[in-house]
């Protein structure tokens, strides 16, 4: 019972922030909202066992993309905006969509059995430990696609840094 | 024990309000936000699949997930740099440069 | 790897060292302009002093394919790199090396922007022509013919006249509209030969008549554009007319003949019984593009477009010899590509020349050329003269043989081509009375008469128009054994004796 | 007898040398190279003439020239009594006109490039006489059809001039046209195109009969009449006479050598060549006969009122050709090639003479603007007389014995249309000794109408132009005494001397029938002559009042016959407007690229349309991505159930 009472609090808390996040007229505001957000997720998280996904959703979204968000925001210094619409026109459309996809996904999972067991159960993980676990399976399996993430991660930095800089020409 | 569905429908639900956030927000910075949000409602998913199925691949997923959501921040936030030194306002709806 | 009796790989060598020279240029600094222009001008000379112990080298005593070279290439789809000459083709490597020389001393200083890329371009253009000539892998012969399109798709949009941008894309888009019916072909011929790009192979089976009829109109496709034939020809007196002097010159000189050379090489060969079949279709094309090109030449008031509307008339004679399918006609129509390379050439050369000092191409502005320029009139009355044919000029003995073949082969077909040489004349003879006869324009007046390098620009043609007019033997002899070989396969292949073409009256009456 | 090689490649050393080296080193001595080549020439020719009256004969390869399949061609030569006679005429005006041009050219600024095409085209000349095989015939054929252009644009600043050259040029590759396509009947019938085994072989073909182009035609007779195409051509015959009277733009010793005495001259010997051939076919001779006689009597009646002196001797060139073919059409070839020998002497000599008139008149050519020449150039004026005497067929001199054997042969011969072109013959012998004696009677005779600064100039013209003239004139008289005929205890040398190579009617008919013909003709030349002499000197007022009172007629003749503007109406102009305003208006620019831009302007129309969809708005692009998920979603949610 008490498992199902937690999901209940954070599946509410997740909806809310959520709807909050997107929903707030100040972008300020949604940062803030989305960091409570990402909280509450990696607290979910570790109770599905994965401490290390809850450290990085910590570190990682809340630390550093989430700052780096509010870096923006605040650096383009949105005065007119915070007066105009908050939503297009047309928001009913994006409701009717948002509705049918969530209508659409909802019936493909609402009768899911997993019916599939791997390896890593709860106490193999625990014998482990998760961070351990988690990183023999990146660095023999999944070596060259972690690699490949290291040069995306180049690239985006050299690339977020020739797109923001200012063209000393022009 | 929660049942693996439910997480799947708590996923369901961040994803179409992530949608219905980046179809009807003007501000572009909220649109991308909720580009974040549709990839955490994913992560959601991924990490719940990992648990039930006990394959911790599906977290391995998340990890790149996470690399790559951190690479198009900084992207898409220097392009959003680039584009508000131009044009001056963070309103989709003002931006029709690509139009045929 | 055969062996190709010269000791090293001479064929790859001649299409490999202009690519190289063209990356030697891509390292020399574009301020260098004088050394850029001596170091194509000396990779093209190479080219050609490479090229010339082909010459000297070849057997004619046999249609076998010489200096053969093979090598696997892409195993699995079992692609080789496989070259070769024979009787039909050796003379068109020829004219290409030497005309690659002649378009550089043309444009000596005819181009001013852009140096570096316009000899790049040609060198690579000069590889790939000469490709096209030695492949015998339908999959090396299809990549080096759409690589030719490249560069002299540049040459035409980048160093054109004021209208290139829309001649280039006509010029590409045409052809590679017809290239890609061949490539549909091509690949019909692999899958149903069991995976083999080997041309001679696969000139040497049978193939089904309804199969033959399709794969020959998909070829027609590609070949008809390039020749050009009667109802696709309208991209060629655009590109001509736009294209630098270098780019008509090749164009006219190599690239057409491509067509022609296809037919020879490809549609004849292995679709016997379609060619037959198709004969009076193709000297009906063939006539009507004889006539109809040279009637429009009469109406010309730009030089470089009644040159290219005559290139329209003289393919056609090439074509009607071709399906005349019998020794002359044949003999009459390979010869005829080499000298439909050297006369149009040259005429585009010549034009080139006046060009440089007037700028303009309309006929109208010319006129009394002679008593300013003699020595430019005598070497352009001698290309005019080759081009009519006179006799002792090469275009006589092309064109003679041609029509005797297509007489042979359809009377018709003779008597109405022959018309072709009296508007010949008609057309080339008005062309060099209004700019070289009459009061001289005040525009022309002044200019100064042939340099050096124009000189020996042309001087070389001039002796090929004699040499081929008076000894023929020379050129002729390499085709023999090639061209007896092709009527064997054509009117033997498929259903062994079926047709005897070629018969004289006399064997007809007894 | 190897030396014969040198008679056709002197010429053409000369030629390369003139045209190499001219300009730059040989300026004003340009004229020694070529006269010492042709005169080279013609003292083999000599030679070789004495050889073949000597019995021997020659036919030997040089080189074989195209070779393809079955076809065979080389650069070869045949030396018989046709072929000697013929060296000897080229070589002996050739010869004599280089001479004159040395003083009539003098001081032109294109004095090495005039020599060069004179040696070109007696190299071309040569070829063309001494080939052993139809393909070096089309050679020389066509070769002295470019010196001819070249000559006649000799002054190429000139339009009339250029123009001139170029009309003939295409004219006679209507000819050509023909010519060619007898060539290929020939090698389709003979599988050879040598003389030798073709006319060998033609009598095996006498009856054969061909599918030519959907018509069954008798074999002999369609590769007669399309050798005749070319002769047609290059002999001015009708309905291609049109370029000959305005080939006369070029210089005078062109117009001698090569629109009078031996190119033109070309078309009656391809006929006598091939006379094995023509002597099959009754209906090719009947053809060859008609033409000659209607064009010589078409020829001269235009001749009656030309004013332009070199004209009128143009058109009496074509109605003398007409007189060749019309001997050869009745089968005496001998008499043909006879006339066509004493011609080249006394129509050159004509049109020397009138080169000398237009030396003396600064260039002037009317001859209502002349009139009492004879006492300011004499030499001129005697050998006109003399060359006039000539063609008009009075006794004794070279004109009268061809002439007469023309006509009486015939008269006598086994032709069915003899008679007729007999009549006409006599005919046009009275209307040629009629306007030769009126060029003569006005430009001689009487009072000098031209300007005073003309007549101040009047003057004989230098000894390098009249020696020639002199020399000419012998041959004009004395040339046709080797064909005496038996009639007047001649031997008839030339008729026995041609008799192995073109055979010889014999007439039929008796001495008293040969003496009247004879008579006839020396009365009515004579009578043309006293009717010249009648209207143009006794009663002057005569002409114009005939002009008068026919003046539809004059009008018509004065333009001949309106061929120009018929040919230019029928063909030049439908042809230049179907290019213009149907194949480039229409097929090419309405049909073909109509289609050709009109593909891609409808992809691109197409387009333009579709990329309206693209609107550049990132949130229309989100909601149709999210459709597209949702089409996804959907497809893939039906498949599960």
């Amino acid at each position: 019972m008490l498992p199902k009472l937690f999901f209940g609090w954070f599946a509410f808390a997740i909806i809310a922030l959520s709807v909050l996040v997107i929903t707030r007229r100040n972008p300020v505001h949604s940062v803030m909202w989305m960091l409570l957000l990402f909280f509450q997720i990696a607290s979910m998280y570790l109770f599905l066992n994965a401490e290390f996904i809850a450290a990085i959703q910590v570190i990682v979204y809340a630390g550093a993309i989430l700052v780096l968000f509010l870096f923006v925001v605040l650096l383009l210094n949105l005065r007119e905006e915070l007066l105009a619409n908050r939503f297009i026109n047309a928001w009913p459309v994006g409701l009717v969509f948002a509705g049918a996809i969530f209508a659409g996904t909802l019936s493909a999972v609402v009768a899911f059995v997993p019916n599939f067991s791997g390896q890593y159960t709860v106490d193999v993980i625990n014998r482990e430990t998760h961070t351990k676990a988690l990183g023999q399976l990146l660095y023999t399996d999944f070596l060259f696609p972690f690699e490949i993430a290291s040069l995306i991660l180049l690239i985006a930095i050299i690339g977020a840094i020739v797109l923001a800089k200012k063209r000393m020409r022009s | 024990m929660v049942p693996l569905n439910w997480y799947l429908m708590l996923s369901a639900a961040v994803f179409s309000i992530g949608v219905f956030g980046f179809l009807t927000r003007r501000n572009i910075i909220i649109m991308f936000m909720s580009v974040e949000l549709m990839l955490n409602a994913v992560n959601i998913s991924l990490v719940a699949f990992s648990h039930y199925l006990q394959d911790l691949r599906g977290q391995v997923l998340v990890f790149f997930i996470v690399t790559v959501a951190a690479a198009e921040a900084a992207i898409g936030l220097a392009i959003i740099i680039a584009l508000f030194r131009n044009k001056a306002t963070a309103h989709v709806d003002d931006m029709n440069e690509m139009k045929g | 790897m055969e062996t190709n009796g010269m000791g090293f790989p001479i064929l790859s060598t001649l299409i490999f060292l202009p690519v190289a020279g063209a990356v030697l240029l891509l390292l020399i600094p574009r301020s260098k302009e004088a050394l850029i222009k001596a170091v194509a001008l000396c990779v093209s000379i190479l080219a050609f002093v490479i090229s010339l112990p082909l010459f000297t080298a070849f057997n004619k005593a046999t249609h076998a394919m010489q200096f053969v070279e093979r090598q696997a290439w892409i195993p699995a789809w079992n692609i080789t790199y496989f070259l070769g000459l024979d009787g039909i083709s050796i003379l068109f490597v020829l004219l290409s090396t030497l005309v690659t020389i002649l378009s550089i001393l043309i444009s000596w200083e005819s181009i001013k922007n852009k140096i570096k890329e316009f000899y790049i371009s040609i060198l690579i253009l000069e590889g790939a022509m000469i490709g096209v000539f030695c492949a015998l892998d339908f999959f090396l012969f299809y990549i080096f013919w759409e690589a030719m399109l490249i560069p002299m798709y540049l040459l035409i949009g980048v160093w054109g006249g004021p209208n290139r941008v829309y001649a280039a894309i006509k010029f590409f888009l045409y052809t590679l509209v017809g290239s890609v019916l061949m490539l549909v072909g091509i690949i019909v011929l692999y899958f149903h030969a069991g995976r083999t790009f080997d041309i001679l192979d696969l000139a040497t089976r049978t193939y089904p008549y309804q199969m033959q009829l399709w794969l020959f109109w998909a070829f027609f496709a590609a070949f008809a554009v390039k020749v050009p034939m009667f109802p696709v020809h309208t991209w060629l007196p655009d590109a001509h007319t736009e294209a630098p002097t270098a780019g008509s010159v090749i164009l006219a000189a190599v690239l057409i003949k491509m067509g022609a050379y296809g037919f020879l090489r490809f549609s004849m060969p292995l679709f016997p019984e379609a060619a037959r079949a198709m004969t009076p279709v193709m000297l009906t094309l063939s006539v009507i593009a004889i006539i109809y090109g040279a009637v429009i030449c009469l109406a010309q008031t730009d030089l470089k477009r009644l040159i290219a509307y005559s290139s329209v008339s003289h393919m056609g004679f090439v074509t009607l010899g071709i399906f005349a399918l019998n020794t002359q006609g044949l003999e009459g129509g390979i010869l005829q590509m080499i000298n439909h390379g050297i006369v149009t050439g040259a005429l585009f050369l010549s034009v080139g020349v006046i060009y440089d000092r007037t700028h303009t191409r309309q006929i109208a502005d010319y006129g009394g050329v002679a008593s300013v320029m003699p020595v430019y009139s005598s070497l352009f009355i001698v290309f005019t003269l080759a081009s009519i044919g006179l006799p002792s000029t090469n275009g006589f003995i092309g064109e003679f043989l041609i029509l005797l073949g297509g007489f042979t082969a359809n009377q018709l077909a003779g008597v109405l081509a022959a018309t072709g040489i009296i508007i010949g004349a008609g057309y080339m003879l008005w062309l060099y009375q209004r700019v070289f006869f009459m009061e001289t324009n005040a525009k022309v007046t002044g200019l100064a008469d042939v340099n050096m390098r124009e000189l020996v620009t042309l001087l070389p043609m001039v002796i090929l128009v004699f040499w081929i007019g008076i000894y023929p033997d020379t050129f002729l002899g390499f085709m023999h054994e090639s061209v007896r070989h092709l009527i064997e396969r054509v009117n033997t292949g498929g259903a062994p004796g079926a047709s005897a073409i070629a018969k004289t009256v006399t064997e007809i009456l007894q | 007898m190897n030396y014969y090689l040198l008679i056709p490649f002197l010429p053409l050393a000369a030629f390369l040398i003139n045209i190499l080296f001219g300009k730059s080193l040989l300026k004003e001595n340009a004229h020694w190279v070529a006269i010492l080549a042709v005169a080279g020439s013609w003292v083999i020719s000599v030679a070789t003439l004495i050889d073949v009256t000597g019995g021997k004969t020659l036919n030997q390869d040089l080189y074989t020239w195209v070779s393809s399949g079955g076809f065979k061609a080389s650069v070869g030569f045949l030396i018989d009594p046709l072929t000697a006679v013929m060296l000897i005429v080229v070589t002996t005006c050739s010869t004599l006109i280089h001479i004159y041009s040395t003083g009539y050219m003098h001081g032109d600024n294109g004095y090495y490039r005039f020599f060069s095409y004179l040696s070109l085209f007696t190299f071309c000349m040569l070829m063309l006489v001494m080939a052993n095989n139809f393909l070096q015939l089309y050679f020389g054929w066509e070769g002295v059809g470019l010196c001819s252009y070249f000559l006649i644009g000799y002054y190429f600043n000139k339009k009339s001039a250029s123009d001139a050259g170029k009309k003939a040029f295409i004219v006679n590759r209507f000819g050509d046209f023909g010519f060619g396509i007898g060539i290929f009947m020939i090698f389709l019938t003979f599988g050879n195109i040598y003389y030798e085994p073709v006319f060998s072989q033609a009598g095996a073909f006498a009856t054969k009969t061909v599918n030519f182009l959907g018509y069954d035609v008798h074999l002999m007779t369609l590769i007669a009449l399309l050798l005749f195409c070319g002769s047609i051509g290059k002999s001015a015959q009708m309905p291609l006479h049109v370029w000959l009277p305005d080939a006369m733009e070029g210089p005078t010793p062109v117009s001698a050598l090569i629109h009078a005495a031996t190119m033109v001259t070309a078309g009656v010997f391809l006929v006598a060549r091939c006379s094995p051939i023509f002597s099959l076919s009754e209906t090719a001779l009947m053809v060859v006969a008609l033409t000659g006689a209607i064009t010589s009597l078409f020829a001269a009646t235009i001749g009656l009122v030309q004013n332009d002196l070199k004209r009128i001797i143009a058109y009496s060139t074509v109605s003398q050709l007409g007189y060749m073919f019309l001997a050869c059409g009745v089968g005496a070839y001998t008499a043909g090639v006879f006339h066509l020998y004493t011609h080249a002497f006394f129509k050159a000599l004509l049109f020397l003479c009138a080169g000398s008139v237009m030396h003396a008149m600064s260039g002037e050519l009317d001859i209502q603007k002349m009139g009492g020449l004879k006492k300011h150039m004499p030499v001129t004026y005697a050998t006109m007389l003399i060359a006039s005497f000539s063609i008009a067929g009075v006794p004794g001199l070279a004109g009268f014995f061809s002439k007469d054997e023309i006509l009486w042969l015939a008269y006598s011969g086994p032709s069915p249309v003899g008679k007729f072109v007999w009549l006409i013959g006599t005919f046009v012998a009275f209307l040629t000794a009629f306007y030769s004696f009126r060029l003569i009677f006005l430009t001689f005779h009487g009072t000098f109408r031209g300007t005073h600064e003309q007549e101040h100039h009047l003057h004989e013209s230098p000894k390098s132009m009249t020696i020639p003239l002199m020399l000419l004139c012998i041959g004009a008289i004395a040339s046709g005494w080797v064909g005496i005929p038996p009639l007047l205890h001649g031997g008839a040398h030339f008729t026995e001397f041609m008799k192995p190579v073109l055979g010889h009617p014999e007439g039929h008919g008796t001495h008293a029938e040969e003496w009247m013909v004879m008579a006839i003709s020396v009365a009515v030349g004579l009578s043309g002559i006293g009717l010249a002499w009648f209207m143009y000197v006794k009663r002057r007022d005569i002409p114009v009042k005939l002009a008068e009172q026919f003046s539809g007629f004059h009008k018509i003749l004065f333009n001949k016959y309106y061929v120009d503007e018929l040919y230019s109406l029928i063909i030049v102009r439908p042809t230049i407007w179907i290019a213009k305003n149907v194949l480039i208006g229409v097929t090419d620019a309405r049909i073909i690229e109509a289609i050709v831009n009109g593909v891609p302007a409808a992809i691109g129309g197409f387009s333009r349309q579709l990329r309206k969809v693209q609107t550049g708005f990132l949130h229309h692009y989100a909601i149709i991505m999210a459709a597209g998920a949702l089409i996804i979603m959907g497809l893939m949610l039906m498949r599960s159930w």
